[in-house]
């Protein structure tokens, strides 16, 4: 669809093209791929400029998504605010309800007893796996497999959103955190249909990478595509996988020592050249490190209450102070941000977006490169939109 | 060899495409309109009402307009009116009740915490999942009379959580009863030695453990 | 990782002129942070990614807080000497005083390379109308790029010196800053039916009979006397 | 197989002859069908959605396509990345003001017969999110909604439920006669206006021709 004028910013849909005047390199095209885009998981928009089919220029246009999370939550209370994480990023409540609980436990100096740190355990690396199986599910789509390799990460994570739906009662949403410890205990029925389900993973992953990792076409069109060096990562504020690929060993469950990791023995797989590729591998081999804490999680799991005894669930008001809480949830350092005046509700609330802060280099990462490559490295950078906009 | 993984990975698609028709754990369809999904005991749709009995919702909802669901439920998509007189409740007791009792499941995020936060077990959630309509209005917007379900119905969606809650409502009960026995042995004495108290209204029941509703948002 | 009074001591004793305050944090988390100002913030914040003991290379959130204007209502005993000779009366006096408003940046900065932090640095504008502009500390961490956009955004802190401040989640013809707190959403009500608070009091504006809007649409129970 | 085919609604066009005198017939091996039956069965059999996800909703609709919940079953399986080439938006999440705007352009862009799923509650009133400065609260304020389906966010199976319904919905459409559909009268838009984004909200913020509030009832106040 060509126009001759273009659309008023902010305001096409779909590609919209326009010619730019140019008498020594001939014409630019800036196209708008988005927010209605098969390809940018969501209601993302890339204002891309062209040399042909090279990306000249590059800007994310952001906030098709914003919910006014923030806000909502500065007008209500401390629970109230649980249901809507779930909502930020929902591909994995679960870790967003932890960083949150996390944020307030530390705001409210709440202690949370063991069994409950090991739940919390438990779950946030069956999120990371659900995260990154559904990730290398949609990176192939953006490669080009269309659904194949989708249809395999759904299956697979269908397994664990069971879990979470016969644990929390729902399949996405599952508003199971609680300041003070976690709202439902597990049965041992649950625990042993999870400790099966952990079991047998690495059988899927071996089939996965069988089918995906030796595969020419990936490695054609991902290695040495959208490099990032670890300085300028760094300098960027980026983490997560993405941080690690690139070789900088960053990884909050070491540097934190949060929840019980400490307890884990797992290692932080790194990258060496922090192309696309490598980020692709880094989510293959967390998935595998996160098979391995889950077997030893269940095996020491100790009996006993999930919820602090002194937590309240309603009228909770801390005390006044600033946190700053975070987690290495599975696209990035998660944080909460809260300020409290001492009332109901939360006087200043933010979240810190890995998702939207690891998009910082996108441009770097893309230039030179052409439009089926940025949606390539889009697709490897790992966004949710809900968290990315919030 | 060039082309070997793409092989390899064909290789796995067909090991799959062959299985989905024999091996079990890869027929994973689920033909759902014919089969019923298996729902957790825990899964929650919408929110319910319960009602002591099937015979009369209306007169035996536990709900007692308290409206601390409607504080606290983040999306407020609950609306309550409490009534001017009060009724006897299911244990006797004279309580308030909602004449009117709304809630919008055009806006309900399902997040469960009017169930986990009511004092008196009267809102529960339900399993129902088609609930498609084709008006956003009438067809969405559910009244006390469809909210109401009965105590039968709550077991036989979540056995395991409506014996627990039945168990303690009874244990409540027992000692609610017990403790008016008290107070009424304590009252006849003191009226056997006032000796000339005239017998003054029934007694307002022991209401001392009902938590005071708290006041109207508006 | 040293104390955060002493790397304010250093800062003083490195950057003469410059304000470098300590805020405490009552809470049990106890993150106190420095109150810079604006004039030197620039300069302290290279100072402190590269100084050796702490190389602070990542700041991982940044985020503005709004503190609107507070009237402050003050009682003071007086006693007042009775002219007549009586005992001194105590009256009560109360003074009205309004304390100004200022936006808030809040940058949390973490060290990869030492693995230590968090250091808290905060910067407040002069007021929240017209002197709102604060610099930029995106030149120093590039992860301040979209977080300081999203402040410019929502709260309306100007930054001087960052590479392209726009909007960043809102579109470009809003006017508003909506996470202020004195921030009122446009009036686009229409009708809900389960109404509370606010929407309720739009609800009375709005339909101006004097009862409260209620549940229609499904049958209505009959209503008991 | 939806029961929609098993037991198809009545159609008076179909002929004179009554269901059961049909249903004999059927029996015998003669299958009478009138053309606008055969038409909307063909229709509503292969509904192809608009491939267009805005938030979590989207997700359980990319999971009602997978293996488990296989739309494919209901010939719903392809998603169209262009809107000329749909039939059904789905609209799956929280519509933001300023994504309404895209959100009505696509539904003018997608040619007649379309339908519209408002899936989840965001889609339908702004939901959990509708106390939110930049959420639009429903996006039947600005195109017309078909099926309406509550949760945060629906199951699949839910989906699928409402699909089922938009089928029975299709099968039941008159292609002529006073009562026919919409997308057969001319008179009937099927393009709206477009908002703008404007200082403080869109403008407008509502498009009367499709937004029909239900009538609030006044009754005692409260409290």
């Amino acid at each position: 669809m060509i126009t001759a004028a273009p659309a008023p910013f902010g305001q096409s849909s779909g590609p919209t093209v326009r010619r730019v005047n140019d008498p020594l390199h001939g014409d630019l095209l800036e196209v708008s791929m988005g927010p209605q885009h098969p390809s940018t998981h969501g209601v993302f928009r890339m204002d891309v400029t062209l040399d042909g089919e090279v990306i000249v220029k590059l800007k994310p246009v952001f906030g098709y998504l914003h919910r006014n999370h923030e806000k909502i939550a500065e007008n209500t209370s401390y629970l109230s605010s649980m249901p809507y994480t779930d909502r930020l990023d929902y591909l994995c409540s679960m870790s967003t309800n932890w960083a949150y609980a996390m944020a307030v436990e530390k705001l409210s100096g709440q202690a949370v007893p063991d069994r409950a740190q090991y739940l919390r355990v438990i779950l946030a690396e069956l999120t990371r796996i659900v995260n990154h199986a559904c990730l290398v599910g949609f990176l192939f789509n953006d490669l080009g497999t269309s659904f194949t390799p989708l249809l395999y990460a759904f299956r697979e994570r269908e397994k664990i959103i069971d879990l979470f739906e016969a644990l929390s009662g729902s399949r996405m949403m599952c508003n199971y955190q609680r300041f003070g410890g976690c709202r439902v205990d597990p049965t041992p029925e649950w625990l042993a249909a999870a400790s099966k389900l952990v079991d047998n993973f690495p059988r899927f992953l071996d089939e996965y990478e069988t089918m995906l990792t030796g595969n020419e076409i990936l490695l054609a069109r991902t290695q040495g595509v959208g490099r990032l060096d670890p300085k300028h990562a760094v300098n960027a504020g980026i983490t997560g996988p993405v941080l690690r690929a690139c070789g900088v060993n960053y990884d909050l469950r070491k540097v934190d020592a949060y929840g019980f990791y400490p307890r884990f023995d797992f290692r932080v797989p790194l990258g060496e050249h922090g192309d696309t590729y490598d980020r692709y591998m880094m989510r293959i081999l967390e998935m595998r490190e996160s098979v391995k804490i889950l077997q030893q999680a269940f095996k020491v799991l100790p009996a006993g209450p999930i919820m602090d005894p002194k937590a309240k669930l309603r009228g909770f008001r801390p005390k006044p102070g600033e946190t700053y809480g975070r987690l290495e949830g599975p696209k990035g350092e998660l944080g909460f941000y809260l300020l409290s005046d001492g009332t109901p509700n939360p006087y200043r609330y933010r979240v810190r977006p890995p998702s939207l802060i690891n998009l910082t280099l996108l441009e770097e990462m893309c230039l030179g490169h052409t439009v089926a490559d940025a949606v390539v490295i889009l697709g490897s950078i790992d966004i949710v939109l809900g968290e990315v906009d919030r | 060899m060039l082309g070997s993984g793409i092989i390899k990975g064909l290789a796995v698609t067909a090991k799959n495409f062959v299985g989905s028709y024999f091996v079990p754990e890869r027929m994973v369809t689920e033909q759902y309109p014919e089969d019923r999904p298996k729902l957790p005991e825990n899964y929650r749709s919408f929110p319910l009402l319960v009602s002591e009995t099937a015979e009369d919702p209306m007169g035996t909802l536990r709900c007692v307009a308290c409206q601390i669901c409607e504080k606290e439920c983040p999306p407020q998509c609950i609306y309550i009116e409490k009534s001017k007189d009060k009724k006897p409740d299911a244990t006797g007791k004279m309580q308030l009740y909602p004449v009117v009792f709304a809630i919008d499941t055009s806006v309900c995020m399902s997040c469960g915490l009017c169930a986990e936060l009511c004092p008196f077990d009267s809102i529960k959630m339900d399993q129902v999942f088609e609930v498609a309509a084709t008006n956003r209005f009438a067809g969405l917007l559910l009244n006390r009379e469809q909210l109401a379900k009965s105590n039968a119905y709550y077991h036989s969606i979540r056995p395991v959580e409506a014996a627990e809650v039945d168990a303690r409502l009874a244990a409540d009960r027992q000692a609610a009863e017990a403790k008016a026995k008290a107070a009424a042995a304590a009252k006849a004495a003191a009226a056997a030695a006032k000796a000339a108290a005239p017998a003054a209204q029934p007694a307002p029941a022991p209401v001392a453990e009902a938590p005071k509703p708290p006041s109207p948002a508006a | 990782m040293e104390a955060l009074d002493q790397i304010r001591d250093r800062l003083l004793a490195r950057f003469s002129g410059a304000s470098v305050a300590l805020v405490t944090n009552p809470g049990p988390a106890a993150e106190h942070s420095l109150l810079l100002d604006p004039a030197h913030a620039r300069e302290i914040a290279l100072f402190l990614r590269d100084d050796s003991a702490l190389q602070l290379d990542y700041c991982s959130n940044a985020t503005g807080i709004d503190w609107p204007e507070k009237e402050i209502v003050e009682t003071k005993k007086v006693s007042v000497l009775d002219p007549a000779g009586g005992p001194a009366k105590i009256t009560e006096e109360k003074t009205k005083r309004v304390e100004p408003g200022c936006l808030e940046a809040v940058y949390h900065l973490y060290s990869m390379a030492l693995r230590h932090g968090p250091v808290v640095i905060r910067m407040r504008t002069a007021n929240r109308s017209d002197k709102v502009n604060l610099p930029s500390l995106t030149p120093v961490w590039r992860s301040c790029d979209f977080q300081e956009r999203e402040i410019f955004d929502l709260y309306g802190i100007v930054f001087d010196g960052h590479p392209d401040l726009r909007r960043l989640l809102m579109w470009d013809e809003f006017k508003d800053h909506p996470m202020r707190k004195d921030y009122v959403d446009p009036d686009d009500f229409e009708w809900e039916p389960t109404p509370h608070a606010g929407v309720l009091d739009r609800a009375k504006m709005h339909y101006s009979a004097p009862a409260t809007l209620a549940v229609s649409a499904a049958p209505q129970p009959e209503v008991k006397p | 197989m939806s029961d929609a085919i098993d037991k198809p609604v009545p159609f008076p066009a179909a002929g004179n002859i009554s269901d059961a005198e049909r249903e004999e017939l059927r029996r015998h091996g003669i299958l009478m069908t009138s053309l606008e039956e055969l038409y909307n069965w063909g229709r509503s059999n292969s509904i192809w959605p608009l491939q267009f996800g805005l938030a979590c909703c989207a997700i359980e609709m990319i999971a009602a396509a997978t293996a488990r919940f296989d739309i494919a079953r209901f010939g719903a399986e392809i998603f169209r990345p262009s809107p000329r080439q749909a039939d059904l938006m789905i609209v799956s999440g929280t519509v933001t003001k300023k994504m309404a705007p895209q959100v009505v352009r696509l539904w003018n862009q997608m040619p007649e017969p379309k339908y519209c799923i408002a899936m989840g509650a965001c889609a339908i009133s702004g939901g959990p999110f509708k106390q939110g400065y930049n959420v639009l609260k429903g996006i039947d304020r600005f195109i017309p909604v078909d099926i309406y389906i509550p949760g945060c966010p629906p199951r699949p199976e839910a989906l699928l439920n409402g699909l089922m319904e938009l089928q029975k919905q299709i099968q039941g459409e008159r292609l002529t006669g006073p009562d026919a559909a919409r997308h057969t009268r001319p008179d009937m838009p099927s393009e709206f206006s477009v908002p703008s984004y404007g200082e403080h909200d869109l403008q407008p913020t509502k498009n009367a021709e499709v937004w029909k509030p239900a009538t609030p009832l006044t009754r005692s106040g409260k409290g």
